[in-house]
C-alpha cells in the first residue's frame, strides 16, 4: 500500500511550481496549462484521500512519521482524520478554480503568480495534515510567504501597507503560539500533538498556553478586535488571493482552535470560553452593521467573513458550555460540527463572493458600490450567480450558507437563549448588507455609462462560478455526507473536552 | 620578582592611555587606529602574562590570532583611509558621518 | 651578584616605564610619523617585557611582523597623505581633561577589581615550555600545527582577505591616464585591423547624368 | 389505499422542473416553451393535488409521514427531507396549486409585453415549489427551508422589474422586514429542539404536553413558560411572513411587483404560511393560554387598524393589499381563539375570492394600460364586463354577504371569538365587528371608483403608439389613455370566472365539514377547554340555515350600513368624498401616513443602522483598533526609533565613547558587586 499519499499531497503542488516557474514569462501559457494540471492533479490526489479513509473511525489516520530535527526530538509526522479531509478537499478544490480564474486576469509574470499559488496550496496543505506541533508551525508560517509575495506584486495600489499589516498582525500572532509550544516542548519533551494532548497542566500553565495559542489563531480567523488586517488585505489583494485568503486561509485560525486550544488546555479553554463567545458575538453583531455602510465591495465581503467565521468559533466553544455545563454531549457536536460545515461553505461562499467581485472588477476596474448599478442589465447570467452566491452569504436554506449557522443558533440555544438571541441575528444584519449591496450593484437601472460596456460572463468564469455553485448547492441541499465524514472525529474531540487535565 | 599583577597592571595602563588617546584625538584617524593598537597591545600583554601564569598554551596562541587579525585589520583600516582621503581629501572624523541614522 | 630576579624586576620597570612613556607620546604627539615612531618603541619595549615573560617567539614575531610590517605601512600612509597638521589637532586640549579623567577612573576600576595587593605575592609558574623540554617556539607551533590548525589556516585566510579587499578598495581606474590592455592586445585578428570595403569602380562619366544622391557622399566621408 | 412518495415527490418537483427549463433555457424554448412547460408542470401537479386530497378525503388514505433522505444527522439529532401529508396539507396543496395554476394561465395575458416573460414563469413556478416543500414539510428544518424559499421568491418578484427604483426597494425592505420575523421563527425552532429534542412534527407533537411546567430561564430569577416561549417565538415568524402588525409594512409596498403575484404570492398562498404554520403547530400553541392572546390581539389589531388605511388609499392594488392585511388579521385571530380550523377555512376561501380580487384589479390595468390610480377610473363596468361582474363577486366574498363562501369563513370566525373567553378577546370582538364596517368600506368604494360612476378618464389617441411597456408612463398625463379600455383577452378572463366560482361556493359546500365536523381530523390539535368552535357546532343547522341567520346578525347590518354610505357617496354625491376628507382632515393625515410605521421604521432601523454601523466602523475599526491599536503602536515604535536614531551620530567617537562608558559602568558594576 503507498502510504505517503499525504506527502505526495503537500509536495505535488509545491514541487509543481517549479516547472511552472521555470515556463517563464516567455511561455505564459505553458505556465498557465502547467499548473492547471497540477492543479487538478492535486485535486485528483485529494480525492483518494476518501477511499482510504475510514469515516467511522475517529483515529487519525494514513499515518507518516519520520525524523526530521532528531536532537529536538521534531517529526516530520502527517495523518488527517475527518475534519482534515474536509478542509484538504476545500483546498484542492478552491485551488484549481484560483488557477482558472486567474487564467487571462493575471498578465503580468503570469508564471510566478501560478507557481506562488501552487506553492500557497501545498503549504495548507501541509498545515491540515501536520501532527507535529513544530512541522505545524512551520507550515503556518511558510504559507505567510507566498501569500505576502501574492498581494505584494499583483496587489492593488496600497498594497505594501496591506501586506506589510497582514504579514506583521499574523506573524506577532503565531510568535505567542511559538512560545506556547517551546513551553510545551520542555515540559513534555516532544511536539508531537497526540503527546501534548495527553499532558497534564496546572490551570495556570493552562491559561498562559491558552491565550497564546488565542492570540495566534484569533488574529488568524480573525476575530475582533483583530481582524483589520483582513479587509485591508482583502482589498488589496489580487482576486486569486482574496479567494484562497477567504476560502482556506481563515480556516487555519478555526482548525487551529481544534487542533491546540482544545486538546492541549481545555480546562482554560473552558474557563475562557465565556470570552470567546462574547467576541464571537461581538463579530456577528458588531462587525455586521461595519459591513453594512462599506462602500467597497470587496470590504463588505471581507467584513462578513469575519462575521461569519464569529459562528465558527461561537460553535467551537459553545461546546464547553454544553458538554460540561449541560451535559449534552450531542448538543456539543450539534455546535461543532455547525462550525465545521461553516468553515466549509464559508470556504465556498466567499470564494464565491470574491470572485464574482473579480469579475466586475477586471471589467470596470473598480470596486466601489456607488460605481455600479444595473449590472443585471448587462450581465444576467452573471447577476444570476451573484444573486445566488449572496442569498447563500445571508444564510438562506438550501444553500450551504445556512447549514451551518443553523446548526450553530440551535445548539447555542441550549448553552444560553441569549447567546442565540445574538448570532440568530445575523439573519436580520447578514442579509441587510449583502442585499443591500446586491440592490445598489445589480438591480436597478444603469447610471454609469461604463456599467453599460460590461460583457456577460465568458466560459472560464463561467467554469468557476458555475463549480462555486455546485459545491453551495450541493452542501446547502444535502449536507450529510460532510457531516458523516467528520462525525467521528468531532465525537472525539467532543469526547476529548469532557476529560480534564488538571 | 615579576608577579602577575605586574604584567596586568601595565597592560591596564596601556588600556586607558588608549583610551584617554581616542578621547584626546577625535579628528585623526591614524591616531585613533593606533590607540587601537594600543589596545589590542594591552590585551595581548594580559594574554601573555596569564599564558605564562597558567602555564597554559591557548593564550599564547591567542596572541598569535591577534596579531594576525590586527595585522589585517589595519591593512584594511588604511586602505579604508587612503580610499577616503582620495575622495574627501580629508581624514577629519567629524567630516565622516553619513552613517548618521 | 645582583639577584636575578631583581635584576627582572628592574629590567621589567625600565621598560614598563618606556612602554608607557611612549604609549603617551603616541597620542600626544604633534606630528603623525612622530607619533607612529613613538607606537614603534611602544611595541620595541613591549617585545621586551615579554621577554622578560619569556615568550620568546611572540617578542620576535612583534617586532618582526608589527614593526617590521604593520608598522611601517603606517608610516607610509602617514607620510603618503597630505595632512594638516591644524586641522587634525583641533579639540585637542578641549577633550584633554575629558579623557584624562576617563582614562583614570576606568585605571581605577580596573586596578580595583584586579587587586594588585592580593595578587602581588604570587609569583610566576615555571617556563612551562621549558618544562615540556623544549624551546618557546616549539611549545607554541606544536599547540599551532595540532590542536588550532583550523583556526590556524582560518587566520591565514583573513590575511589573505584582508590584502584582497586593501588592494581592492584602493585599486581605481583614473580617467587621465593611458593603459593598455594586454590581453586585448593579444587577442586581437588581423581582420579586425584592416577592413576591406567594396566598392564600385568609379565611372567620372555618368556622373553628371545621374544626379547624385547627397546622402551618398556624407555617408562615406 | 395509501399515498405514494412517487406521487408526492412529483406533485412537488414539477414546478420545479418547470422553472429550470423556464429559467435556464428560457432564450432557447422561448416564450410559448416556457409558459407551457410551466403550465405542464402546474397542470400535473396540481391534477395530482386534487387526487392527493380525494385519497385523503374520500379514499380515507391514513396520513402520509415519511423522510425522503437524511438531512444531518448528529447523534441523536436529525434531520431530513420528507413529507407530512394529512388533511391539512392536502387542502393547502390543491389551494396552492389550484390558484398557482390560474396565476400560472393568467401571467400570459398579463405579461404578453414583457421582456422578462420566461424569468417570470420561471419564478412563479419556482415560488410553487417552494411553497409546496413549505406546507408538505414533516419537520422543522425543511418548513424553515421552505419558509426561506418563498421569501427569496418573493424578493426576486417584487423586485422584478429591477429597473423601478420603488420595486427594488420594496424587495429589499419585503426581505429584510421578513427576516425580521425570520429572527424569531429560528429561535422557536431552537426553543422547540432544545425543550422537545428533535425537528421532526410527530416526534415534536408527541413530546408537546411534556412542555407544560417546563420553563425557561431568562434571569437569575426569572423563568417563562415554555409553551409561551416557542409560541411566541415561532408566532414571531408568522408575523413576518404573513404580515402582522408590527411587522406588516412591507406588503403595501410589495405591490410594486406585477399583478399576478400579487395575488398569487401576497394574497393567496405565502402571506398564508404564517397561518398555516400556526394551525399546524396547534398541539404546541394549545398549551399556552399566553401565546394566543399574543396572537389573538396581533391579529385583532391588524384586522381593524390596517383595514381603516385601506380606506384612504387610491391605488387599487394597494386598497386590496391592505384588505389583504386585514384580513391576515382575521384568521390570526381566529387562530388566537383556537379556532384553527375557522383560520384555515378563512385561508382558503380567502385565497380564492383575494386572488380573484387582484387578478381582476390586474385585468382592470391592463385595460387602463397601466394607470393603477382609482382616480382616474370610473365607469369601467361598461368596458369590461366579465371583469366587472367577477369582481363583484370577489367583493361580495370579501364583505361577508350570506351564501357568498366569504361569509361563512369570516362569520365563523367573528362568532368564534365572541364565544371566546380569552384574555383579550373583548377586544378582539370589537376589532373583528368593525373591521367587517371597515371591509365593507374600502370595498364598495373601490367597487364604485373603478367600475361605477363617471369616466375619470380621457382617451387620446396617439399616432405611430403601436407598444406600450412598462416605463413609458411619462408620455401621458395621469387619467389620459392611448386607447379606449377594453376587456381582456381569455386567458385574463377565465382564471378570474374560474376563480369566482369557488368564491361563491366553496364555503357553503365545505362549511359543514371543515369547521364543525372535524374534518381535519388529527392535523388540528384543540384543548376540550379552548374548543370555541366545538361550542358553536351545537348552534349549527347547515350552511343554509346560518346563511339566513346571517342576514339578521351584527356583521351583516354594519356591511349594510357601509353599503349605504358609500353608494351615496360615491354613486350620488362624489363631492362628499372631498368634503368628509377636509372635514376629518388630522384622522385622514393618520391613516394616509399608515400612523408613520414606516417613517419611524425607517429613520430608526435604515437611517439608524447605517448611522450606527458608521459609527461602529469610523470610532471602534478605524479609529480605535486600527487606528490607536494597530497603527498607533506602529506609531509609538517609529516615535521610539526616531529617537534613538538621534543617538546614531555617524560620528566615530561617538560610538566610542558609548563603547568606553559602557565598559567603565561595566567594570564599575563588576566592582561594585565584588564589594
Amino acid at each position: 500500500m503507498f502510504n505517503h499519499l499525504l506527502s505526495l499531497l503537500i509536495w505535488l503542488p509545491v514541487v509543481g511550481a517549479v516547472p511552472v516557474l521555470l515556463a517563464g514569462s516567455a511561455r505564459p501559457n505553458l505556465a498557465r496549462w502547467l499548473a492547471l494540471l497540477m492543479a487538478v492533479l492535486t485535486f485528483v490526489v485529494s480525492l483518494f484521500l476518501l477511499p482510504q479513509f475510514n469515516a467511522a473511525d475517529s483515529a487519525m489516520q494514513l499515518t507518516e512519521s519520520h525524523m526530521w530535527i532528531a536532537s529536538l526530538g521534531v517529526h516530520y509526522g502527517l495523518a488527517v482524520d475527518g475534519i482534515s479531509i474536509a478542509l484538504i478537499l476545500l483546498t484542492t478544490f478552491v485551488g484549481i478554480l484560483v488557477i482558472v480564474g486567474a487564467w487571462e486576469v493575471i498578465q503580468d509574470k503570469p508564471h510566478q503568480y501560478m507557481a506562488a499559488m501552487l506553492v500557497l496550496e501545498g503549504l495548507m496543505i501541509g498545515v491540515f495534515c501536520a501532527t507535529d506541533a513544530l512541522l505545524f508551525y512551520v507550515f503556518f508560517e511558510a504559507m505567510l510567504i507566498p501569500m505576502f509575495i501574492l498581494i505584494g506584486i499583483w496587489g492593488g495600489p496600497r498594497r505594501v501597507y496591506a501586506t506589510l499589516k497582514f504579514f506583521i498582525y499574523t506573524f506577532l500572532g503565531s510568535i505567542f503560539m511559538l512560545i506556547g509550544l517551546i513551553y510545551l516542548y520542555l515540559k513534555a519533551g516532544t511536539f508531537d500533538l497526540h503527546t501534548l494532548a495527553a499532558l497534564p497542566l496546572t490551570m495556570q500553565e493552562q491559561s498562559w498556553l491558552f491565550f497564546a495559542f488565542l492570540i495566534a489563531f484569533a488574529v488568524k480567523v480573525p476575530m475582533v478586535p483583530v481582524h483589520t488586517w483582513l479587509p485591508d488585505a482583502h482589498v488589496e489583494a489580487p482576486t486569486g488571493g482574496s479567494v484562497v485568503l477567504a476560502a482556506v486561509m481563515l480556516k487555519i485560525g478555526g482548525y487551529g482552535f481544534l487542533r491546540f486550544s482544545l486538546p492541549i488546555v481545555p480546562d482554560a479553554s473552558e474557563h475562557f470560553a465565556w470570552l470567546v463567545i462574547a467576541l464571537s458575538l461581538v463579530a456577528v453583531v458588531y462587525i455586521g452593521y461595519v459591513a453594512l455602510v462599506q462602500e467597497d465591495m470587496k470590504k463588505l465581503v471581507a467584513y462578513s467573513s469575519v462575521a461569519h467565521m464569529g459562528f465558527v468559533t461561537l460553535g467551537i466553544f459553545i461546546a464547553f458550555m454544553l458538554v460540561r455545563g449541560a451535559g449534552d454531549v450531542d448538543m456539543a457536536k450539534l455546535g461543532m460540527q455547525g462550525a465545521m460545515v461553516q468553515m466549509i461553505s464559508h470556504g465556498f461562499v466567499s470564494g464565491a463572493m470574491f470572485t464574482c467581485i473579480g469579475v466586475m472588477y477586471d471589467r470596470l476596474h473598480t470596486r466601489s458600490i456607488k460605481d455600479y448599478g444595473g449590472v443585471i442589465n448587462v450581465m444576467p447570467w452573471f447577476g444570476f450567480f451573484y444573486v445566488l452566491f449572496a442569498m447563500a452569504n445571508s444564510g438562506l436554506p438550501g444553500t450551504s450558507g445556512f447549514v451551518g449557522e443553523f446548526m450553530v443558533v440551535l445548539a447555542s440555544f441550549k448553552a444560553n437563549p441569549w447567546i442565540a438571541l445574538f448570532a440568530a441575528f445575523t439573519l436580520i444584519i447578514g442579509a441587510a448588507y449583502t442585499l443591500w449591496m446586491v440592490k445598489r450593484v445589480l438591480w436597478g437601472d444603469i447610471t454609469n455609462p461604463h456599467v453599460r460596456e460590461m460583457k456577460e460572463i465568458n466560459g472560464r468564469e463561467a467554469f468557476v462560478l458555475i463549480a462555486f455553485a455546485a459545491a453551495v448547492l450541493a452542501l446547502g441541499i444535502w449536507p450529510q455526507p460532510l457531516i458523516h465524514l467528520m462525525d467521528a472525529s468531532v465525537s472525539q474531540l467532543v469526547q476529548q473536552l469532557a476529560v480534564h487535565k488538571i | 620578582m615579576i608577579t602577575l599583577s605586574h604584567f596586568i597592571v601595565l597592560g591596564a595602563v596601556l588600556f586607558c592611555i588608549a583610551v584617554a588617546g581616542l578621547f584626546i584625538n577625535r579628528k585623526n584617524v591614524i591616531v585613533l587606529l593606533m590607540a587601537i593598537e594600543l589596545m589590542l597591545l594591552a590585551v595581548n600583554m594580559n594574554f601573555v602574562a596569564f599564558s605564562r601564569f597558567l602555564g597554559d598554551v591557548s593564550g599564547q596562541v591567542f596572541v598569535f590570532f591577534i596579531l594576525t587579525v590586527a595585522a589585517a585589520e589595519s591593512a584594511i583600516g588604511l586602505a579604508i583611509l587612503v580610499l577616503l582621503f582620495r575622495n574627501r581629501s580629508t581624514i577629519n572624523i567629524a567630516e565622516i558621518d553619513s552613517m548618521k541614522g | 651578584m645582583i639577584d636575578p630576579n631583581l635584576f627582572q624586576l628592574i629590567c621589567f620597570y625600565a621598560f614598563g616605564v618606556v612602554t608607557v612613556g611612549a604609549a603617551l607620546a603616541v597620542i600626544t604627539l604633534k606630528n603623525s610619523v612622530h607619533a607612529v615612531l613613538a607606537l614603534v618603541l611602544t611595541f620595541f619595549s613591549t617585545a621586551c617585557i615579554w621577554l622578560l615573560a619569556e615568550a620568546e617567539f611572540l617578542a620576535i614575531a612583534l617586532i618582526v611582523v608589527y614593526v617590521g610590517a604593520v608598522m611601517v605601512l603606517f608610516l607610509f600612509v602617514v607620510m603618503m597623505l597630505d595632512i594638516k597638521q591644524e586641522q587634525v589637532r583641533e579639540g585637542f586640549i578641549r577633550y584633554l581633561p575629558v579623557g584624562i579623567v576617563v582614562a583614570l577612573v576606568m585605571l581605577v576600576e580596573m586596578l580595583a577589581l584586579i587587586g594588585v595587593r592580593a595578587m602581588q605575592a604570587i609569583p610566576m609558574g615555571a617556563n612551562p615550555a621549558a618544562a615540556a623540554g623544549m624551546s618557546n617556539t616549539a611549545w607554541l607551533g606544536t599547540a599551532l600545527y595540532t590542536q588550532y590548525l583550523l583556526p590556524f589556516e582560518i587566520a591565514a585566510l583573513i590575511l589573505t582577505v584582508g590584502v584582497v579587499a586593501a588592494v581592492a578598495l584602493t585599486l581605481r581606474q583614473r580617467a587621465d591616464r593611458r593603459h593598455e590592455s594586454a590581453s586585448q592586445q593579444v587577442r586581437v585578428n588581423a581582420r579586425d585591423r584592416v577592413r576591406i570595403v567594396k566598392m564600385a569602380a568609379e565611372q567620372p562619366a555618368r556622373t553628371t547624368a545621374q544626379p547624385q544622391q547627397p546622402g551618398d557622399q556624407e555617408a562615406k566621408p | 389505499m395509501t399515498l405514494s412518495t412517487s406521487i408526492l415527490l412529483t406533485i412537488a418537483l414539477a414546478p420545479l422542473v418547470g422553472c429550470l427549463l423556464a429559467g435556464f433555457l428560457g432564450k432557447q424554448i422561448g416564450r410559448v416553451g416556457a409558459h407551457s412547460v410551466t403550465i405542464l408542470g402546474l397542470l400535473v401537479s396540481c391534477g395530482l393535488s386534487f387526487y392527493v386530497l380525494y385519497q385523503i378525503t374520500a379514499g380515507g388514505a391514513p396520513a402520509y409521514n415519511h423522510n425522503l433522505y437524511t438531512w444531518f444527522e448528529i447523534g441523536r439529532f436529525s434531520a431530513s427531507v420528507g413529507f407530512l401529508v394529512d388533511r391539512l396539507t392536502a387542502m393547502m396543496m390543491v389551494v396552492v396549486t389550484f390558484v398557482s395554476l390560474l396565476v400560472h394561465v393568467y401571467t400570459i395575458g398579463y405579461m404578453a409585453d414583457d421582456d422578462g416573460y420566461q424569468r417570470f414563469f420561471s419564478y412563479i413556478s419556482l415560488f410553487t415549489f417552494s411553497m409546496l416543500m413549505l406546507v408538505m414539510s414533516n419537520n422543522f428544518m425543511q418548513l424553515f427551508f421552505g419558509w426561506e424559499a418563498v421569501g427569496l421568491v418573493s424578493y426576486l418578484l417584487i423586485g422584478f422589474w429591477y429597473k423601478r427604483p420603488t420595486a427594488i426597494f420594496a424587495n429589499l425592505k419585503a426581505f429584510l422586514v421578513n427576516r425580521v420575523g425570520d429572527f424569531g421563527f429560528l429561535l422557536g425552532i431552537a426553543a422547540v429542539l432544545y425543550f422537545l429534542g428533535s425537528l421532526d412534527y410527530q416526534t415534536v407533537f408527541a413530546a408537546a404536553p411534556g412542555l407544560v411546567g417546563k420553563t425557561l430561564q431568562i434571569t437569575q430569577n426569572h423563568a417563562w413558560d415554555a409553551a409561551t416561549v416557542i409560541g411566541v417565538l415561532l408566532f414571531i415568524g408568522a408575523m413576518g411572513k404573513s404580515a402582522q402588525v408590527p411587522l406588516h409594512v412591507w406588503l403595501p409596498d410589495s405591490m410594486e411587483g406585477p399583478t399576478p403575484i400579487s395575488a398569487l404570492i401576497h394574497a393567496a398562498t405565502m402571506v398564508t404560511a404564517g397561518i398555516f404554520m400556526v394551525a399546524r403547530m396547534s398541539p404546541i400553541y394549545e398549551l399556552s393560554q399566553g401565546a394566543l392572546s399574543f396572537v389573538m390581539v396581533i391579529g385583532a389589531t391588524g384586522a381593524l387598524f390596517t383595514g381603516l388605511i385601506g380606506i384612504v388609499q387610491n391605488d387599487i392594488k394597494r386598497v386590496v393589499a391592505y384588505s389583504t392585511l386585514s384580513q391576515l388579521g382575521y384568521m390570526t385571530v381566529a387562530l388566537g381563539v383556537s379556532a384553527y380550523s375557522g383560520a384555515v377555512f378563512h385561508l382558503m376561501t380567502h385565497a380564492f375570492f383575494k386572488a380573484l380580487l387582484f387578478l381582476g384589479a390586474g385585468s382592470v390595468i391592463i385595460a387602463m394600460h397601466h394607470e393603477q390610480d382609482m382616480r382616474y377610473m370610473g365607469g369601467l363596468r361598461k368596458y369590461m364586463p366579465i371583469t366587472w361582474i367577477t369582481m363583484w363577486i370577489g367583493s361580495l366574498a370579501l364583505v361577508a354577504i350570506p351564501f357568498t363562501s366569504g361569509f361563512y369563513s369570516k362569520d365563523a370566525i367573528i362568532e368564534a371569538v365572541g364565544a371566546s373567553h380569552r384574555w383579550g378577546s373583548g377586544y378582539a370582538y370589537f376589532c373583528v365587528l368593525a373591521g367587517a364596517f371597515v371591509t365593507a368600506l374600502y370595498t364598495f368604494r373601490q367597487m364604485y371608483l373603478t367600475f361605477h360612476g363617471k369616466e375619470r378618464f380621457t382617451v387620446v389617441e396617439h399616432h405611430g403608439h403601436g407598444h406600450h411597456d412598462h416605463d413609458d408612463h411619462g408620455h401621458h398625463k395621469p387619467g389620459e389613455l392611448a386607447h379606449a379600455p377594453h376587456e381582456s383577452p381569455w386567458v385574463v378572463t377565465l382564471p378570474l370566472i374560474l376563480l369566482a366560482i369557488p368564491s361563491l361556493l366553496v364555503g357553503f359546500f365545505t362549511i359543514g365539514p371543515m369547521l364543525f365536523g372535524g374534518w381535519f381530523g388529527q392535523a388540528i390539535h384543540v384543548e376540550e377547554a379552548n374548543n370555541v368552535l366545538g361550542e358553536l357546532a351545537g348552534e349549527f343547522h347547515g350552511a343554509a340555515a346560518m346563511a339566513l341567520h346571517g342576514f339578521w346578525s351584527w356583521p351583516f347590518g354594519l356591511v349594510a350600513l357601509a353599503f349605504v354610505i358609500t353608494t351615496y357617496i360615491y354613486l350620488f354625491n362624489p363631492a362628499m368624498a372631498g368634503k368628509i376628507k377636509t372635514a376629518f382632515k388630522p384622522l385622514w393625515t393618520v391613516l394616509d401616513r399608515k400612523y408613520w410605521v414606516d417613517d419611524v421604521y425607517f429613520a430608526v432601523f435604515a437611517r439608524g443602522g447605517v448611522k450606527l454601523g458608521r459609527l461602529f466602523w469610523k470610532a471602534g475599526d478605524a479609529a480605535v483598533i486600527d487606528g490607536a491599536l494597530v497603527n498607533g503602536s506602529a506609531g509609538v515604535v517609529q516615535r521610539i526609533a526616531a529617537g534613538m536614531r538621534k543617538l546614531q551620530s555617524g560620528y566615530l567617537y561617538h560610538y566610542a565613547f558609548a563603547m568606553i562608558l559602557g565598559l567603565i559602568l561595566l567594570l564599575g558594576g563588576f566592582w561594585l558587586v565584588g564589594q
